[in-house]
């Protein structure tokens, strides 16, 4: 089920200097939504910006019926979104997409996050802390301030490891090098789950292709519709034996890393 | 005042319109390739509300389209260069065409080709296929390296496409016109002469996006085609001009996003409305449109939305 | 590193241009039309760090210009159908002219015909005058009834415009395009031909608009042309497509209000640029623009202006 | 003088439904302005919509450095200026255009106002009751309710007359029907001010006529750059005699009531 409704903003919080959490109330989106979906966000009331901009499910509380997002201030509609207070309504569609598969039974998994791409990421965790899934998780930033919840992640349970570009917090360097070099040699993850930046996914697909192991990237394209009609956020994948343009917004953002083709 | 003079069903407008020959219940369409087949909207609306269903460009055979980003957005609009990716007519009718069965929605199918015979070939299969109501003509995606545009740039060419597919079949022929040319009424009237039953105003305008960072074309094909509010004026004046020269149905399009812009068109001359990039922001905007027009029409006493086509002549 | 590959003015890079054989200190004007005839924007900002200044469309004599409303707003943009209103050639070397002679600012003149013959008319006259600095022939201009557009939209007759201006002036001739054809390219082929020194890209696209209350045209002249923001894509594709073709300098215009827009006319391939709509709701564009390439210049390490002109060509 | 400058909102009043009452510190705007002159203000902050909307300069407070506007929400510009808060600045040009000129001495007026015509109009009775000139001021309006500022405008002793078009208040009708049933037959008055909507001024020219009187109007027209660059907000005038087109944002918008022509 996916919806267009216009949501009533609850909160409306900034995290760190262009870092905002936002939450909605919206129980049908809540109880649709699964880790890895998105909602395509009418960010102003205008023409301009003209598109509704993709945004992650970050997280949902079950019990208020709200909807939580996390989101980066990118550009002119995330500024627009950034400017909206406790409230204002905001037109929703979603939520969107296919979204992270969860593993059967009580497996071992890996989570690796670059930068906004724990925004999703955290969903998932939540998901996966629900199912008794016990997760190693990598989360990259470019500095110590945007790490993004470190603490909540923690207190799930799970392992966490932690790489800055700046090396002002953890690993000094790339999440990508911090978990190729964490790999277990005896490959035991039920799945390795990705999301982040397009250099990291790829090098994210590499370390899944030579450790064996399933893992399941969500990637980014620029988005139309957001449901499949316009065939704009296509990404090339190797499905079924052969080479093909997939929608992100429809067959993705989640993708079998072994399918996606890098361009 | 006599009773015959009192419009029949006072407060409900009739909204009915014939497309060269394909009867559609009201006047709201979509713009070929901003609807995709019918699904993708459905959860939102209810399909069997509108006039009918323009899915998206079908090829002879499977088109993997162009290069990605694309699609970008521009003020008030959208560049778009999709390449016409589709699974081809075989599979469009074997797979997504069954859907749309299930609904009271006549289907007009847009078609594309590199020659003329692919046109014909494309007509002539959808010709002998249930649940296809009207060919839509594409000779004007600025898309793709060979065809589309080719036709659409050039009289002559228009013509013959246009004069091929009405040769290769009984249903109503709507050619859709570009734009990007000197004069879009002398287009126009040479595809009206070569037997058109209607025509489609207007496809994309050529344009193009850099990305100052990177210092490339944003768009993988690197032109594109503008879509979206920005380009309203020029599709208005395209319906405009077209609708003084020649005697066809036309059906309007080009950046409507309300009931007041698809007016405009209907009062320039259109004979039914198309929403394209309007959907992406807002999968209800044929709904809201169609009450809209529907709302104007008995707040200023007309009966039938055919009273108001090409209304604005009158008035100058 | 040698000395001598170390960039003279580090940190500020050349910004000087020459637009087919005008100097231009930096690479940004404005559009003409949007700027008046300079007093109009002097309270606002030192008319000195333009490159140029291009006036009001001047013709032979006087003009009243189209029946009002003569501009209504768009999605991002704005139609007008001004109609050339001017005070004719003879009261603008009187009248306006003097003004500018206090700037350190080369005075580009607007110049419109209804013949070829008025066009020559004007460029004798304009060229026998101190304080011209170039011409800038404008065979696009969508707003009036005879000439304008009737000379940008054909390839022949663009040329032949721009053969006499050429042999009525020593003063370097600037040939503004109409997009509103279906090539371009062509147009442009046959006014380089022509010996045109320079190319000024894009006039505005023809547009209309309805007035849905009054079921009548808004604009008093029924059709206007379209500029802003809305017609950026458009514009610079012309440029890129130009570029590609021929070998003249361009002045590219069509929807910058950002020193971004500028960038991307210069990647495009344009030599300057030119600010018209942007004008109205920000007074200080071209400075901001200025100063906005400059520092993208600095940030990217380049040392000249000219070094990125047609950059966008060599990634692709 | 005229300015390009941010102005801060100190107070943004609803008066009635759908009509604001908006002030903006700017000392440099409150020294050059003069009754009749209006600013090219920003509404929207993005590309739509696109253009400034020219409003009138309805009040200064000299001492606090406050420049008020009276407006109506007309459309999506005025919704988006009455969406602004105190705190939020707004991008003003102007003083724009040439306003009303004040009678010499101790003359008698007349002030005739219709609708929203009341914006510029309030300014102009401040003034010339700060010259002492008397006035008999008529103020029409669609209903009881939107006859603006009534009490003030009486407080500055003014002779005030009513009309509405329903008859919810003073005269039932046309506020051009009652000036004309009151002007005195032994014409009186150094000049007769008017502003409001076009039918309402065309009417007035025609009273202004016949009476002998000197008059002065503010027109209204489509405005691109509100400088006098574009040509856009032409109305025809017989200055000098002849007919020509003048700019009602440079010449106007105030003109001579006899060198109007109507079209
Ligand atoms: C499925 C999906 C989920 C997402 N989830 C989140 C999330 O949870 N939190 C979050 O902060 N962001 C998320 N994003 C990214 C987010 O959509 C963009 O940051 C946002 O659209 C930017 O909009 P803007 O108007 O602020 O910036 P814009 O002004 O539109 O763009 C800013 C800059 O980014 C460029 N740009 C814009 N879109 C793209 C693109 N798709 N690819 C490459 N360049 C682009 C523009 O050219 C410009 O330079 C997600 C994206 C997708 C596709
Ligand atoms: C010199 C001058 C002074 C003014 N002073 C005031 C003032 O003090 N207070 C005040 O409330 N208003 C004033 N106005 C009117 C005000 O400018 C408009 O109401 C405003 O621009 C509407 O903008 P909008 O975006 O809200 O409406 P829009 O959405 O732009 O327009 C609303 C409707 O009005 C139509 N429209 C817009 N502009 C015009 C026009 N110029 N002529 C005819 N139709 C038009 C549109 O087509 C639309 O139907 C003044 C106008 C002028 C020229
Ligand atoms: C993403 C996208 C894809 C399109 N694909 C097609 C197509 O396949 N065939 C076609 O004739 N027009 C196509 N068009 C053009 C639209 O049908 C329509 O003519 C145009 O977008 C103008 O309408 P709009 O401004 O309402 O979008 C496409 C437009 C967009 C934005
Ligand atoms: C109000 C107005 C008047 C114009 N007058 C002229 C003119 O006299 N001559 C001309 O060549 N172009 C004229 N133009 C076109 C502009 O110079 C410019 O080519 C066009 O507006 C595109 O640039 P922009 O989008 O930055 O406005 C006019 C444009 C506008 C908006
Ligand atoms: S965004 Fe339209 S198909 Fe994915
Ligand atoms: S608004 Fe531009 S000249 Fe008056």
């Amino acid at each position: 089920m996916s919806f267009l409704l216009d949501a009533e903003i609850t909160k409306q919080e900034r995290i760190v200097p262009g870092h905002f959490r936002l939450s909605l109330s919206s129980p049908d989106i809540v109880t649709a939504a699964r880790p890895g979906q998105f909602l395509q966000v009418r960010c102003g009331s205008t023409l301009d910006p003209f598109l509704r901009r993709p945004i992650s499910i970050h997280a949902v509380d079950r019990k208020k019926g709200e909807v939580v997002l996390f989101y980066r201030v990118a550009g002119r509609g995330t500024s627009l979104l950034a400017e909206k207070r406790q409230g204002n309504s905001v037109s929703l569609l979603g939520p969107l997409g296919r979204g992270f598969s969860l593993p059967e039974g009580k497996a071992r998994v890996a989570v690796v996050s670059g930068g906004i791409g724990i925004a999703p990421i955290y969903f998932l965790l939540v998901e996966l802390a629900m199912y008794g899934v016990s997760a190693d998780v990598f989360l990259g930033a470019a500095t110590a301030e945007q790490l993004f919840f470190f603490k909540e992640i923690k207190g799930f349970g799970y392992r966490v490891e932690i790489a800055t570009d700046d090396g002002s917090a953890g690993y000094h360097g790339l999440v990508t090098d911090l978990f190729a070099e964490s790999i277990p040699l005896s490959n035991e993850y039920a799945m390795i789950y990705g999301c982040g930046p397009g250099g990291m996914l790829r090098r994210l697909a590499e370390i899944i292709r030579s450790a064996g192991a399933p893992g399941e990237l969500s990637l980014e394209e620029r988005m139309g519709c957001g449901v499949g009609a316009c065939l704009s956020c296509v990404c090339k994948t190797s499905g079924e034996g052969k080479v093909q343009y997939q929608r992100v917004c429809t067959e993705g953002p989640v993708f079998p890393a072994n399918e996606v083709v890098w361009t | 005042m006599s009773s015959a003079s009192v419009p029949k069903n006072a407060g409900k407008p009739n909204l009915a319109v014939n497309i060269g020959g394909l009867w559609m219940k009201n006047p709201v369409t979509v713009g070929s390739g901003t609807f995709g087949f019918g699904p993708e909207y459905a959860p939102y609306l209810d399909l069997n509300r509108l006039g009918a269903i323009v899915v998206k460009g079908i090829t002879l055979l499977p088109r993997a389209g162009n290069a990605t980003p694309r699609l970008v957005e521009t003020p008030a609009g959208v560049l778009n260069s999709i390449g016409l990716q589709n699974p081809g007519v075989d599979r469009f009718i074997t797979e997504a065409l069954p859907f749309l069965a299930d609904f009271d929605l006549p289907v007009i199918v847009n078609i594309a080709g590199d020659t003329v015979q692919d046109y014909t070939l494309l007509a002539e299969k959808l010709s002998r296929t249930a649940g296809v109501a009207a060919l839509e003509v594409n000779i004007s995606c600025p898309n793709v390296k060979k065809g589309g545009l080719q036709f659409g740039s050039d009289p002559a060419s228009a013509a013959e496409v246009t004069r091929s597919v009405k040769e290769s079949t009984h249903l109503p022929v709507i050619v859709k016109l570009s734009p990007n040319v000197t004069s879009i009424v002398a287009v126009a009237e040479k595809v009206a002469e070569a037997n058109a039953d209607a025509l489609s105003l207007i496809n994309t305008l050529l344009g193009m996006a850099i990305n100052i960072r990177t210092r490339r074309p944003v768009l993988g094909n690197i032109l594109g085609g503008l879509s979206g509010p920005a380009v309203k004026p020029v599709a208005l004046r395209a319906v405009w001009q077209v609708r003084k020269a020649v005697n066809l149905p036309i059906i309007g399009m080009g950046g409507i996003i309300s009931a007041a812009d698809a007016i405009e068109f209907f009062l320039a001359g259109a004979t039914a409305v198309a929403i394209g990039s309007a959907n992406f922001i807002n999968p209800l905007t044929t709904m809201e449109v169609l009450e809209g027009i529907e709302r104007y029409l008995m707040d200023n006493s007309f009966t039938d939305i055919r009273e108001i086509s090409g209304l604005a002549h009158n008035n100058i």
